[in-house]
């Protein structure tokens, strides 16, 4: 197991490398420079270009980045946060939105799984018409306009909760008070992505022989469900629920907007738009590495939900 | 002097007075605003952030709201007074207060300025304010050079005499006016604490993290930080320190950071900001609300002609850019899609000061009266004239393309209309006109390599010198994004700004509508018209300056009256 | 009596040598008929792909139906409500506002399109109303009849709704066919060889799809212009990266069968065995796929636009008009509600028939339900 | 409750599935009861309604199910009218079930114990040790070893002979007094079958269960039941002790059904009997006798009016007019008379000619190893290890060997599918093992061709039969388009389908045509050898016969070498000429099919023998099933060979094991 997990990182430096030099690449042919002020004299923004090596090869500046990268150093950055070092950009930034995230994913999870259990077991009929509605009705409506109603009805019209996330650092019951609708808006699609994948896998899952075996055994259709047809589609679900848990360190770009949430959903954008390579490359670089890190966990997990491949059986 | 972004995002400052009732009770000022990049004063870049750091870091001078006069007024700040000058208006010398201290206590005199200048024009930082005091509207003795690394520190003119005197020698004379601005406000002319400067040093000696946090942002104004947490929130409180901070009503201001202009103004509503600029989609609900006040800019926005475009002819032909100037319909544009705009047939913007004693501005004058056209120069039948002639000489249908920026709907709108009024106009069998939406860096980008047929601008510049913002139209300016060229135009301007006229009112200003009468006869560009926000104030806010807008000073929010929060 | 019995237990095979197998009766029904008899009795997807089928012929003619032009401006009739004949009379879509104005205006202004005044209130002593405006007798137009009302240069949102839907329909198309080629050629090549071949190319994959989409779609843009090809391509860009693993585990799962070592016994080349053999039972779940890979394209495209990437102008699709709409939203809800609803249809109806071709498509299912 | 009385009831029950096409009536009217203790085997073809019945009994229809009339009456209660919560009570604790696929019936993820224990745990609420205890109790009785350990394992680390125990185990916690077993054992090998079978029989007698068997195979049934019921087209048309009805079986279909059954006598020359036609379609069940159409004596009545049930002793009885007094007499003598005189003779295989001797094929040392993963997981699958033999011009060769053996591989090494490991496979004397990819040895591969196992999953589904037979022609690029449809055409005659189905896909064919579809691709290109793998375990006992008898036939016709591969040992023996016994990657015995049945020498193919079910009632009681222990083997001093102990005999072991079967040889000579 150790000398396949170390089989599998040496690939990944690999892979990680390989994303991270081409998006070098692609990242810096972008037209443009970061200083935009276009009363500049020339020479004077030639001067600082040169300062941070943008005017020389790319081949000479990607020599630059690589020996502050071997040491995850990504330098400063020069647009969004000028002279502020890329990784400490994101270590504020990233909290912020996990916040937001972790609840919606305690929310969405059970919630999600709920009504895909509720939906398979109803399959055909009502229930499971009125959820599937819902859930394509969630994934269909875009989430600024989604958003943007919540904010408008139940925080301005009704006053139910602040129109904006609160200041506060640290997380109070206010603080979550005012966090509830950005979690609701992140949450529905993903409600919608499980329960839709729950529902397959579980219909799936409903049909199989063991399941009939349970039966005959004399356990109800719940105790069935749960203790054996659950437990067999979660192999599937941890290919979607495991990259929600690394996928909590994004922020969505329009929800933290129009809820005024600093955190890392504009980062990427910005970061680009303003030409700010050190951050871009930053956060592409730890976005690859939890990305691929992602995948290495869901085939190690796997092995922990099924015990086929943990016990080093064959499929 | 800055390009205007998007004029839809104005300033925010604004102040109040305390309540005889509630006088321990501090008055507190809430504000909603876009992020802030940096506050560290040697390289910030939009006027957001020189706003900001009006509040917290002091400078020689301060511009404030003078209710007497009813109109703006510079006093000394850290300076005892308005600085002397030699008799050439070359050799400019400040006297600073005694007993001026940073916000921790620690003492604050003329070698800080000194520092901190020098450090402006490190060579190593290449900061990149560091232009302010060699290529605006100052130059200051060898500072380029100094930049550049060409020179030592002890040539440059700027020198702090003793502790309390502070000396600049200029390499040209400048107005009384243009001088004192460049002293006045937060900015690249506010002294750096070095301490914190220096503390936050790289090795190499080529990035500082001075104003990067509220840690690294000493305040030497008449507020300080509170709280600054990083696009979500600053809390300004008054500096103790300052020695001009009773001229401000308000105790506490609490900017928040949010940049959706939908939950602004719910916020508003919500009675959770005192105040709020209306987009124009926003405007039309309180077009007829009494707390609408407008603010104005600076900028003429503006449609660039490629006048010297090599792969289409007509371009070149000033019939076919006239056609296009007096084809098109600003007030529509002005008044439908921008909805608070104003129509601008003409360069210089209406709040440009040219006799700053009397707070005259420049299209008061006779002289800018003269070279206005007529009827906000729409006149169609005048457009079709020229554009048959522009027609005749190129002889074939014209395929024009209008570059607008990808991040304004209402520069999008804009495009659509005019591309369909001059269509319609001179007729689609005649011209094409076709929309490109392009970022707006990369528009710039293309303007200034004349990659582009038609394309929309503006140029921002000093409120009191309408001159200097002439230079953008030279043929010396690097960032230059019209093709226009005239040895007759650059010379006036030399003549105004660093030349003979400098001193000569009433010439310096017939020089001024000459300029524009180039211009307009040329049409490199085709004035549009000139922005101002709609910005609402809340109903305990009484303003100081009774909703007028000031140069320099806004509506003076924060020297204005509050009544309590409820 | 007796002899009618004796009739009844005669042998009647008997004679006959040897029992042959039965005839068929009926028309030999292919693979591709079977699931289309299968299809048409799934109710729902029938319902969704007719839906389809009408936004499709909307998208086509829909424009031409009243007599306005996409990109005709009349800026005096900007923002205005949505109007429809005879639903009027019930109270929706009857061009009435609700506006805020100073108490003075009514009489000024709003005398005559005045249909309710809703509330009074004071700001700054001034006296202020709620009220509600018929804007077509406001501005004199009572003629007219804006179905969907007007954008913020007074065109037609109708008009504009189905001309969007159209471009969105052809960047959704085009992105997903060119999703298709790709990743089918790519997913039946990586499968089909596997080994190192598939390593290298799953790799290639993992770097692709670890570049930012953004970066690329804003290099793209910036490029080519945002036109619908840019855009298109733009899309397709990481698009074909889910076709091809889908085409490859096809292809893993395929290229075991029976039926495809049988050919291969006889000599087929791997040409004949990729196209012939293994592609088409990869049909259905491309099939499949593309019903659902419109929806996501068509909300890519929305996404884009709202981050500033969307069309050229005057050309609207539906993204562009729903991030128009959502600055307005709260003023102006009509011209947000239309074109949501509109994707929102689509992007259901899209899934119902997935959901409905997977179905029909699914061997399994084959023949029995 | 006495042995002997009845326990169970199904009294005309009649169900129907609501499909798309249309309503399928896969029950009309099952009647039958079950006593206390006794072995009730239900026996019929594919489809004809079994599994059906069986869950309807446990209540576990699939939700398209309608159970339009009928009572299950379980100790005076009648089962449909319970509530879902009344019937979780009696499943498990008073009736339970056993599924065919041991594969798929247990759950993957949980563990074997807890899989047993959790009725236990949750309807009986017997705590935790104690449910353990009976746990391990149970998988000794059902001869699991080692227990303990085995208990906290997973289902993948059970064979499937040992996850089919665990089933039985599972049904039995909670002590039902019914046990319905749906076809335990058909994905089983032929070994293990009879091991599992034991160990029912067993629990059975030590329990005092009843048991419901359903079953397609008479031996199985000859060797379990007590009482057997034929069920045909969703009805039982007979019913009988087990003696009854293999002995005098009153109905055709069941005279047909036993008579299909190749046995150890009969040899390859004569025809077997077949069942004509494929069962009715449910769908539209039709009217009189749904065995009419199939049955040769069919009459008049039987199309029009549906045979009540007949008595025809207290304990058997039959529903087919033919019992009707006025209705001429058909016992199961005339029966075999009529219709196994008519059986065609094949020629006479001919021996010892010129021809004959010429080896075809020669497989030298062949090996064929698959690997997976790599590094520390890297995992080496012998498939084939090492294994020689020849196949000569125009005999059968069979292969059997249980599952997994390693017989497919060889197949498909030989033509060519996979590149040897090691080893050379000659074919006609030139060298043809080098894999596919080489332009050469294709021309030879086009000589070889292959009949596959499965006929649903060897038939491309998107193509219609004329394409799928004439493929080989088209890729040969020999004839012209015209030239193929004939040949097509003529080779549908041949396998005895129409020109009509042509057109046609074939899943719109049942089990046995679909066979014979492959059957007509794989002779079509005219090969020398054809490689027949497992072409007949798919399929029914009925429809066995008929693609048994094409193969046959068309061996004479086209004049072929046949490698025929299969499990099962009764049909081998049938059909070749002669045998190759494989056991884990290995030859272990090669002899001509008689010599093989007479001597057996290899432990392991004297187990296999003992394994064949028969359905002959008198041989089941008293057969005794050999087991093998592959541990009796000690090679570690002794290199085993493959020997030659008698001419044409040849088995693999060390040279003590040879000495001693030298021996055992002479004493049954
Ligand atoms: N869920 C279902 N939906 C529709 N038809 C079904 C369903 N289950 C079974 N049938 C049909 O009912 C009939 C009887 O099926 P059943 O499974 O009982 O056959 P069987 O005798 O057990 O056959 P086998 O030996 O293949 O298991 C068949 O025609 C089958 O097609
Ligand atoms: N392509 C392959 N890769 C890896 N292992 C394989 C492959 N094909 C077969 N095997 C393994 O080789 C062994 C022999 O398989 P083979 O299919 O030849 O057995 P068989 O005797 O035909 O069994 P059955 O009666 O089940 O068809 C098995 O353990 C099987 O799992
Ligand atoms: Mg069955
Ligand atoms: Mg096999």
């Amino acid at each position: 197991m150790a000398r396949y997990i170390a089989q599998r990182l040496v690939l990944m430096v690999i892979t990680l490398f390989v994303i991270v030099s081409v998006s070098f690449f692609v990242l810096h042919s972008m037209p443009g420079s970061f200083i935009n002020d276009p009363r500049m004299p020339k020479e004077v923004k030639k001067a600082i270009e040169d300062k941070y090596h943008l005017n020389e090869p790319l081949i000479v500046q990607y020599g630059y980045f690589l020996k502050d990268f071997v040491r995850l150093d990504f330098g400063i950055s020069i647009a969004l946060q000028p002279k502020v070092n890329v990784n400490k950009i994101l270590a504020t930034k990233i909290p912020v939105s996990m916040q937001v995230n972790i609840f919606s994913l305690i929310l969405s999870i059970p919630v999600g799984i709920i009504l895909g259990i509720w939906a398979a077991l109803k399959k055909n009929k009502i229930p499971d018409h009125v959820i599937s509605i819902l859930i394509i009705a969630f994934i269909s409506i875009p989430s600024f306009v989604f958003a943007s109603l919540l904010q408008y009805f139940i925080a301005f019209k009704l006053g139910w909760f602040p129109i904006v996330v609160t200041t506060e650092q640290t997380l109070t019951w206010s603080k979550f008070v005012s966090m509830v609708l950005p979690i609701l808006a992140l949450s529905f699609g993903s409600i919608a992505g499980i329960a839709r994948y729950t529902r397959a896998e579980l219909c799936e899952a409903l049909n199989s022989e063991y399941m009939l075996l349970a039966k005959s055994k004399g356990l109800t259709q719940v105790q069935a469900t749960t203790r054996h047809a659950m437990r067999n589609s979660f192999i599937p679900l941890a290919n979607i629920i495991i990259p929600m848990f690394t996928g909590i360190m994004g922020g969505s770009l329009v929800i933290e907007k129009i809820f005024s949430i600093p955190g890392m959903g504009s980062v990427m954008v910005e970061a680009i738009n303003a030409k700010d390579y050190p951050v871009a490359m930053g956060v592409l670089f730890w976005y690859s590495l939890v990305g691929l890190l992602t995948i290495l966990i869901v085939d190690l997990s796997y092995g922990i939900i099924d015990p086929r491949i943990r016990i080093g059986g064959r499929k | 002097g800055n390009k205007d972004v998007d004029s839809e995002v104005g300033s925010q400052e604004v102040a109040d007075e305390l309540d005889e009732a509630k006088e321990n009770e501090p008055v507190v000022y809430r504000i909603a605003g876009g992020k802030t990049v940096t506050l560290n004063p040697h390289i910030y870049q939009t006027t957001a952030e020189s706003d900001t750091m009006s509040l917290i870091f002091g400078n020689l001078l301060e511009m404030i709201y003078d209710e007497e006069t009813e109109n703006y007024k510079i006093i000394g700040n850290h300076a005892v007074d308005l600085p002397t000058r030699n008799e050439d208006g070359t050799v400019w010398t400040f006297k600073l207060k005694e007993g001026l201290k940073w916000e921790d206590g620690t003492p604050l005199n003329a070698r800080d300025y000194e520092y901190s200048y020098k450090m402006l024009l490190d060579p190593k930082l290449k900061n990149s304010r560091g232009p302010q005091v060699f290529d605006a509207d100052i130059v200051v003795v060898n500072a380029k050079k100094y930049w550049d690394g060409e020179c030592e520190w002890e040539d440059v003119g700027i020198k702090a005499l003793d502790d309390y005197t502070l000396e600049i020698t200029l390499e040209f004379p400048a107005p009384e006016i243009d001088f004192y601005l460049a002293f006045t406000g937060g900015g690249a002319s506010s002294p750096v604490q070095e301490k914190i400067y220096e503390a936050g040093m790289n090795e190499d000696r080529t990035e500082t993290n001075y104003g990067t946090s509220k840690e690294t942002t000493p305040s030497s104004g008449a507020y300080k930080l509170e709280e600054w947490i990083r696009d979500q929130v600053k809390v300004y409180v008054k500096n103790e320190y300052s020695p001009i901070k009773d001229i401000y009503t308000v105790d506490r201001i609490e900017s928040r950071v949010v940049e959706d202009a939908n939950t602004r103004v719910q916020l508003f509503e919500n009675n959770d900001i005192d105040t709020v600029v209306l987009s124009g989609a926003n405007y039309d609900k309180y077009a007829e609300d009494p707390r609408l006040v407008f603010s104005k800019s600076t900028t003429v926005w503006s449609m660039f002609i490629n006048m010297a475009s090599e792969d289409k002819p007509f371009l070149r032909d000033v019939n076919f850019r006239k056609a296009l100037f007096y084809a098109m319909d600003r007030k529509t544009i002005a008044e439908d899609i921008f909805k608070t705009a104003k129509p601008a047939p003409y360069v210089v913007s209406s709040f440009k000061i040219a006799v700053p004693s009397k707070g005259l501005t420049y299209r008061e004058t006779e002289a800018a009266k003269s070279v206005l056209p007529q009827n906000d120069g729409y006149d169609l039948e005048l457009a079709k004239e020229y554009f048959d002639k522009a027609y005749e000489a190129y002889g074939k249908k014209m395929e024009v393309e209008i570059q607008y920026f990808d991040n304004s709907e209402n520069m999008k709108r804009v495009a659509e209309l005019l591309e369909q009024d001059y269509e319609n106009l001179f007729g689609a069998d005649r011209i094409d006109i076709q929309l490109r939406a392009v970022p707006w860096n990369n528009a710039y980008d293309n303007m200034e390599e004349g990659k582009y047929d038609l394309g929309f601008g503006g140029w921002a510049g000093g409120v009191f010198n309408p001159w200097s913002s002439m230079e953008v139209y030279t043929q010396g300016f690097t960032s230059k994004i019209d093709q226009f060229k005239s040895d007759e135009f650059d010379e006036l301007y030399m003549r105004t700004v660093k030349g003979d006229l400098i001193f000569k009112e009433q010439e310096r200003i017939e020089a001024l509508a000459k300029m524009e009468k180039i211009l307009l006869d040329e049409v490199p560009f085709v004035p549009m018209y000139e922005p101002e926000s709609a910005n609402m104030f809340h109903d305990r806010i009484e303003l100081i300056t009774k909703g007028k807008y000031f140069p320099g000073v806004g509506f003076a929010s924060l020297q204005s009256h509050f009544a309590p929060l409820e | 009596m007796k002899t009618k019995s004796e009739n009844k237990f005669e042998f009647i095979h008997l004679d006959a040598e040897v029992l042959r197998d039965e005839k068929f009766e009926g028309e030999a029904i292919g693979f591709f008929k079977d699931a289309m008899l299968r299809f048409r009795k799934n109710r729902a997807s029938v319902a969704a792909f007719i839906i389809i089928l009408i936004i499709v012929v909307m998208s086509i003619f829909g424009p031409m139906i009243n007599e306005y032009d996409y990109k005709q401006q009349n800026i005096q009739l900007a923002l205005m409500p949505a109007r429809i004949p005879v639903i009027e009379k019930l109270g929706i879509f009857d061009g009435v506002k609700t506006i805020n104005v100073r108490k003075e205006s009514i009489e000024e202004k709003y005398k005559d399109s005045l249909v309710e005044i809703v509330e009074e209130y004071k700001v700054r002593d001034v006296d202020m109303a709620t009220i509600k405006v018929d804007m077509y007798k406001y501005k004199g137009v009572k003629d007219k009849y804006f179905w969907f009302g007007t954008d913020s240069l007074g065109r037609d949102q109708w008009t504009r709704l189905w001309r969007g839907s159209r471009i969105s329909l052809i960047i959704a198309v085009l992105s997903m066919s060119v999703n298709i080629v790709v990743g089918v050629i790519y997913g039946a090549i990586s499968g089909y060889y596997g080994g190192v071949v598939d390593l290298i190319m799953q790799r290639i994959i993992e770097v692709i799809g670890g570049i930012p989409l953004m970066v690329i779609v804003i290099l793209f843009v910036l490029y080519y212009g945002p036109g619908i090809i840019p855009i298109a391509i733009a899309l397709c860009l990481t698009g074909w990266i889910g076709m091809s693993r889908m085409i490859r585990a096809q292809f893993y799962k395929y290229k075991g069968m029976e039926y495809v070592l049988a050919s291969r016994t006889l000599g087929a080349t791997d040409r004949v065995l990729i196209f012939r053999h293994i592609l088409p039972n990869a049909v259905g779940i491309i099939i499949t796929m593309s019903a659902l890979a419109i929806p996501s394209a068509i909300f890519s495209e929305s996404f884009l636009a709202y981050i500033g990437l969307g069309l050229q102008a005057p050309e609207p699709s539906i993204g562009v008009l729903l991030s128009e709409g959502q600055q307005v939203l709260l003023e102006h809800p009509h011209l947000t509600i239309f074109p949501a609803f509109l994707i929102s249809i689509l992007m259901i109806s899209f899934n119902l028939l997935g959901n409905g071709l997977r179905d029909a498509f699914d061997p399994t299912l084959r023949g029995q339900e | 409750m006495k042995n002997g009385e009845c326990i169970l009831e199904v009294k005309d029950l009649y169900l129907t599935f609501n499909t798309y096409a249309g309503k399928v009536h896969a029950a009309r009217g099952v009647n039958f009861s079950l006593n206390k203790g006794e072995t009730l085997a239900i026996v019929g073809e594919s489809g004809s309604g079994k599994s059906v019945t069986a869950r309807a009994i446990m209540g576990l229809l699939p939700k398209n199910a309608n159970i339009d009339k009928g009572e299950i009456i379980y100790k005076g209660r009648d089962l449909i009218k319970l509530s879902d919560r009344e019937m979780t009570d009696i499943r498990g604790s008073d009736i339970a079930m056993i599924f065919q696929d041991p594969m798929s019936s247990l759950d993957p993820v949980m563990k074997i114990g807890r899989q047993i224990t959790e009725a236990l745990r949750i309807k009986q609420k017997v705590p935790a040790a104690e449910a353990k205890k009976k746990a391990l109790r149970l998988m000794e009785a059902v001869g699991i070893d080692n227990v303990e350990r085995r208990y906290n394992q997973y289902p993948f680390q059970f064979s499937g002979g040992m996850r089919q125990r665990i089933v039985i185990a599972t049904a039995l916690a909670c002590d039902p007094e019914i046990l319905i077993c749906d076809e335990p054992t058909t994905a089983l090998d032929v070994t293990v079958q009879a091991k599992i079978l034991e160990l029912i029989k067993e629990i059975q007698k030590e329990r005092n269960l009843s048991v419901i068997f359903i079953t397609h195979d008479l031996g199985v049934v000859a060797n379990m039941a007590d009482r057997v019921a034929v069920m045909y087209a969703g009805k039982i048309i007979e019913y009988g002790t087990v003696d009854e009805i293999f002995k005098d079986p009153r109905h055709p279909y069941t005279m047909a059904l036993l008579s299909a059954m190749p046995d150890l006598e009969t040899d390859s020359s004569t025809e077997l009997y077949a069942i004509p036609g494929a069962p009715p379609n449910l769908l539209h069940p039709p009217k009189g006798d749904a065995f009419a159409p199939r049955n040769r004596f069919a009459m008049r009545i039987d199309l029009e009016e549906e045979p009540p049930m007949f008595k025809v002793s207290d304990t058997h009885y039959a529903a087919t007019w033919l019992l009707h007094e006025e209705a001429p007499t058909i016992d199961f003598d005339t029966f075999k008379q009529k219709t196994l005189e008519k059986r065609r003779k094949f020629k006479e295989k001919e021996k010892n000619n010129e021809e004959s001797q010429k080896p075809i094929l020669e497989v030298r040392n062949l090996k064929q190893y698959f690997t997976s993963g790599f590094g520390r997981r890297k995992l080496v699958v012998k498939a084939v290890d090492d294994i020689s033999f020849d196949i000569y011009k125009g005999e059968i060769f069979g292969l059997v060997g249980e599952s997994g053996c390693g017989k497919t591989t060889t197949g498909r090494s030989i033509i060519g599918l996979y590149e040897p490991t090691e080893g050379e496979i000659y074919f006609n004397g030139e060298l043809i093992s080098r894999g596919q990819k080489h332009k050469g040895s294709r021309k030879f591969t086009r000589e070889i061709s292959m009949i596959f196992q499965d006929p649903i999953a060897s038939l491309n589904p998107r193509m219609t039969v004329k394409e799928i037979i004439g493929e080989g022609l088209k890729i040969s690029k020999l004839y012209h388009e015209d030239e193929i449809m004939e040949r097509v055409y003529k080779m549908l005659e041949i396998v005895g389908l129409s020109k009509e189905h042509a057109n046609r896909y074939p899943h719109e064919f049942s089990g046995g045509q679909r066979q014979r579809i492959g059957i007509a691709r794989a002779l079509i290109v005219n090969p020398k050898l054809v490689i027949a793998d497992e072409p007949i375990s798919a399929l029914d006992v009925s429809i066995q016969a008929q693609v048994l008898n094409l193969l046959n036939e068309l061996k004479n016709e086209f004049d072929l070498t046949l490698l025929f591969i299969a499990h099962d040992l009764s049909v081998v023996k049938y059909f070749s000429d002669r045998i190759g016994v494989m056991y884990n990657g290995k030859l272990v015995e090669i002899a001509d099919a008689d010599e093989l049945y007479r001597n057996p020498l290899h432990p392991y193919t004297k187990s296999l023998l003992s394994a064949i079910p028969i359905p002959n009632p008198d041989y089941e009681r008293t057969r005794k099933h050999i087991h093998y222990d592959p541990s009796i083997h000690d090679y570690s001093e002794e290199e085993p060979k493959m020997v030659e102990v008698k001419q044409g005999h040849f088995v693999y072991g060390s040279a003590s094991e040879i000495k001693e079967y030298t021996k055992s040889l002479e004493i049954y000579s």
